[in-house]
């Protein structure tokens, strides 16, 4: 029918679909689980960092992070208001990814063991994540493209902090530079892993036809990694990959085999911090019940007292 | 004339604040009610290391002993922190959160409103700046405290036990210090005491508002403006503490 | 009638009451009173200790003070039996604790600030509870007697070890010797005021004519201010007290006046601890609740099974 | 033959377990449910950190570097502690307490038992004096796990989280560590993976007891004993090191 032609067309046409449009029921759910994943991973993604504010190790690196955090928690509301255009509300979200229905990037379940983790998780984490999300910048969904926008812009501003506070570590002592490099071994490959499967593994082929997805897994991947081995090589660290090496026939660095049993192990739940990260958010709601149920009971007796007068 | 030490002193109480309450708000980061909160908790522990950086780099200045805001915050032991024993309580509950902040942020205003005008410009500037963010945090707390002290019975209980324990730690707002007096008479800052009136003032008609009872004055005292604290501040900096303490003379 | 002049008799010898014989209402009352009293101070006393075992500074430290805290437990345990021989149960004793309605000794609403709190503790907290103690060795009671024999001589060891640590200590850095003193300037006087209010205050009369009390308030103080400023001597610390100075005359040194305002505040729940203290071990006894329901649960469960072998 | 490294850290492993364990216990401190139980498991800490103190003066021994018991237990960064996960995750509830208890206990059970016929006469006779408290902490363990896990609903339902939680930390235990084979070969001591079947075999059947289901075993695998440890353990330490990080070089 005309609805749907005028769907496809303004998609080919590499315009924006609003939430009053019209839309193909799968394309609504495939942004719904994707937007919601997005933003849960924001919500996990809090925990990490969180663990070392009260660690952190001067007043000005403390206010950096909980800068960052905070920023975090803000994409979080930016991501799941752009889910409610979509009907969905952010309780239900919330409770899909309490009782483990919903997903959250697989990345947050890797522990921060040291301060460097901070860093590396600018550098490498927040840095893949960007790589993920400037092409979402375009993404058909208006909602959630104007929300990217903004989110890439604020994760640019925390890769550079991120790099910039490992780049002093690098300067300091040799215990500063172990950390480093004992981060960047830790998250490296799980920061190459954020891409997903390889394209022919992929199954979200109606995202690429529907102008959500616009760059393909491995195509991002290699962009990654391509930058990243440059400012590894300015910091001073080794990327914990030996095959790793450029190749002037490809024009791109190659790099070795995933470990893809880890990857899936730890989207299953296997992973060191799946079930701490779960259960710090269920606590998080749980004990907090009472205060939602004070808000709104609060906001009920506001507007019969505002009817009564 | 106000000694060098005791101007140092008063700005260390003022810095050591912001400081330790900063550092307990901060631990609620990832585990707030909503996320809303999650972020004004963050916020305002961000506002309050911020207000502590300003006021620790001042005090360093005055002691001239070449100590800059992070060997004051990190590197001293216990005794030689000068904060009010009630920013260093453990947040328990939302409630108790809410309502420590509404009582601290309370006094915190009126402390600002004077130090705007101290005869010590930097200090004046500090306040200047700090001042819009502890009249937020007044006010986000204040709602807060309403809204939980009118809410369900659940939350009215938990707010008021908050009420209860908090109460008997704000004396030591006003109670006198060394010095004080002087820094007065130099026009650096008030007297404590001298904002009582005001605070109480203040507080009251908000727990009424909040349906909460404010309990009476007791003898009960604290200590912890005068380097003597409770037994939660030796936890909260081994934490806070730890980095500097296993890797000195390190930058970050 | 004969039961109540063979009572006074036993008293009037210095022989011991035991739980089968007839004794006044009045005196298996005080005695109640007082030994749960005692067995409420060794339990909350394991509060301020333990808030140091987990950043003992040696791993021998931190042995010593766990035997120790173990030990109070312990004593706990002999003097809630000693007080079940009257006839009371410990759950009943404890909800008297937790309700506020029974106390325990002040001196452990004060808080543990340093290291050198934990030796203070054991040189004066445990060495003014011995002076009160040991004539309670001869007290009337058997059971309340036989407990005290063996939680006296407890308590010496822990006094030791407490002064030892103290000696260790003022043989140490400047740092160590400002703790010790600043440890003592604030257990100095609390440690005093454990032997309660002066004679002429005290109300407890009927204490000494059964031979539950054997000696006097003032007299006891007396005895510890006297042995004390001579071990303070030996460990070269000041006890915060500008009016204390031998009296050659009474053959006794005489002290300043104690700030009886504190005590009594103290006492009625205005010390520094007073609500902490009793909030801890309601959130012990109501987090265990669970804990015990199962225990009995399981017991009748096997009782129940081996009924029906 | 075994390096005189590989035998440091042999000892290292099981002193550090002692160690942290011993030291989670001890925050049981006058908050456990009943009053037999605060000594219960203050008396097991107090056994657990008395193994250490052996262990680590033996490792240090070993070592040769010249570090004591303290040097080795305050003094080494997190990714030095040679832990399995298991010991250093939190008390959380009772019941979490006592089911790694058990868990833990069992396998030092086996283990001692072996090492007290090491080549290592020293760890022999340290196996030797821990055996018999190793065997208290099981039996201990062990019944309260039975008495929890078939106590009332809400016991058996925690008994069984708490299992569900740590069992996959319990495939630690038997990871291969290297050098553990000429370890082995050198008498010092079994490499785990060879305790693991004995291990299972005593676990299962209390289990059934305690009317608990054990989970299938998972791809979850954690790296304490490999100097990689949970986020849990900085906290541990920071608390446990406060001390001698601020006051270096001090004798207590």
């Amino acid at each position: 029918p005309a609805y749907v032609d005028e769907f496809n067309a303004r998609i080919d046409a590499g315009g924006f679909i609003e939430p009053k449009d019209w839309m193909p029921e799968a394309y609504r759910k495939t942004l719904v689980r994707q937007i919601s994943q997005h933003a849960h991973s924001e919500i996990v993604g809090m925990l990490p960092e969180g663990n070392w504010i009260t660690r952190a190790p001067t007043l000005k690196r403390k206010a950096i992070l909980l800068a960052k955090v905070q920023d975090e928690g803000g994409h979080g509301l930016y991501l799941y208001a752009a889910c409610e255009t979509l009907g969905v509300s952010r309780d239900d979200l919330t409770e899909a990814l309490l009782s483990g229905r919903a997903k959250y990037s697989s990345i947050f379940n890797y522990p921060t063991l040291n301060w460097a983790d901070i860093g590396v998780i600018g550098w490498l984490v927040d840095g893949a994540a960007i790589m993920n999300q400037i092409p979402l910048c375009k993404c058909s969904y208006g909602p959630y493209a104007r929300a990217m926008v903004r989110i890439c812009k604020e994760e640019s501003f925390h890769q550079r902090q991120g790099y910039d506070a490992l780049l002093q570590m690098m300067k300091g002592t040799k215990e500063q530079r172990e950390m480093v490099q004992d981060a960047v071994n830790r998250w490296w490959w799980p920061s190459i892993m954020m891409f997903g499967p390889h394209d022919k593994d992929s199954v979200h082929v109606d995202s690429m036809r529907w102008g959500i997805k616009r760059i393909s897994n491995d195509d991002l991947r290699q962009k990654f990694v391509d930058a990243t081995v440059k400012q590894a090589e300015v910091l001073g660290v080794t990327l914990p990959d030996p095959a790793l090496k450029w190749n002037e026939a490809r024009g791109h660095y190659d790099f070795g085999a995933i470990d893809w049993d880890e990857f899936w192990s730890v989207v299953k739940g296997n992973g060191q911090c799946n079930v701490d990260r779960l259960a710090a958010r269920r606590k998080a709601w749980e004990d907090g019940a009472w205060v939602r149920e004070a808000a709104m009971a609060f906001s009920a007796k506001q507007a019969a007292r505002k009817l009564a007068a | 004339m106000a000694t060098n030490q005791e101007h140092t002193e008063y700005v260390l109480r003022i810095g050591d604040n912001a400081l330790i309450l900063g550092q307990r708000l901060s631990e609620w980061c990832g585990h707030a009610p909503v996320l809303e909160e999650d972020m004004a908790l963050a916020n305002m522990a961000l506002d309050l290391i911020g207000q502590a950086r300003m006021l620790l780099t001042r005090a360093g200045a005055l002691e001239g002993e070449g100590r800059d805001e992070d060997r004051l915050a990190f590197l001293r032991t216990e005794g030689h922190y000068r904060n009010l024993t009630l920013c260093e309580l453990p947040n328990h509950d939302f409630a108790r959160t809410k309502v420590r902040n509404y009582l601290f942020s309370t006094f915190q205003v009126l402390l600002l409103s004077r130090l705007v005008g101290s005869t010590d410009a930097e200090l004046a500037a500090i306040a200047g700046k700090s001042l819009k963010e502890a009249r937020y945090h007044q006010q986000h707390s204040g709602d807060w405290v309403i809204r939980l002290g009118d809410g369900t019975e659940e939350s009215h209980r938990r707010t008021q036990e908050a009420l209860d324990y908090l109460w008997p730690y704000t004396a030591e707002f006003f109670a006198p210090a060394p010095g004080e007096d002087a820094i007065a008479a130099a026009g650096i800052g008030p007297a404590w005491h001298e904002l009582e009136q005001s605070w109480e003032a203040q507080v009251h008609p908000l727990m009424v508002e909040a349906t909460l009872t404010v309990p009476p004055r007791t003898p009960f005292k604290s200590y912890g403006k005068f380097g003597r604290h409770s037994e939660h501040m030796g936890h909260l900096l081994a934490t806070m503490q730890y980095m500097q303490r296993t890797y000195p003379d390190t930058q970050w």
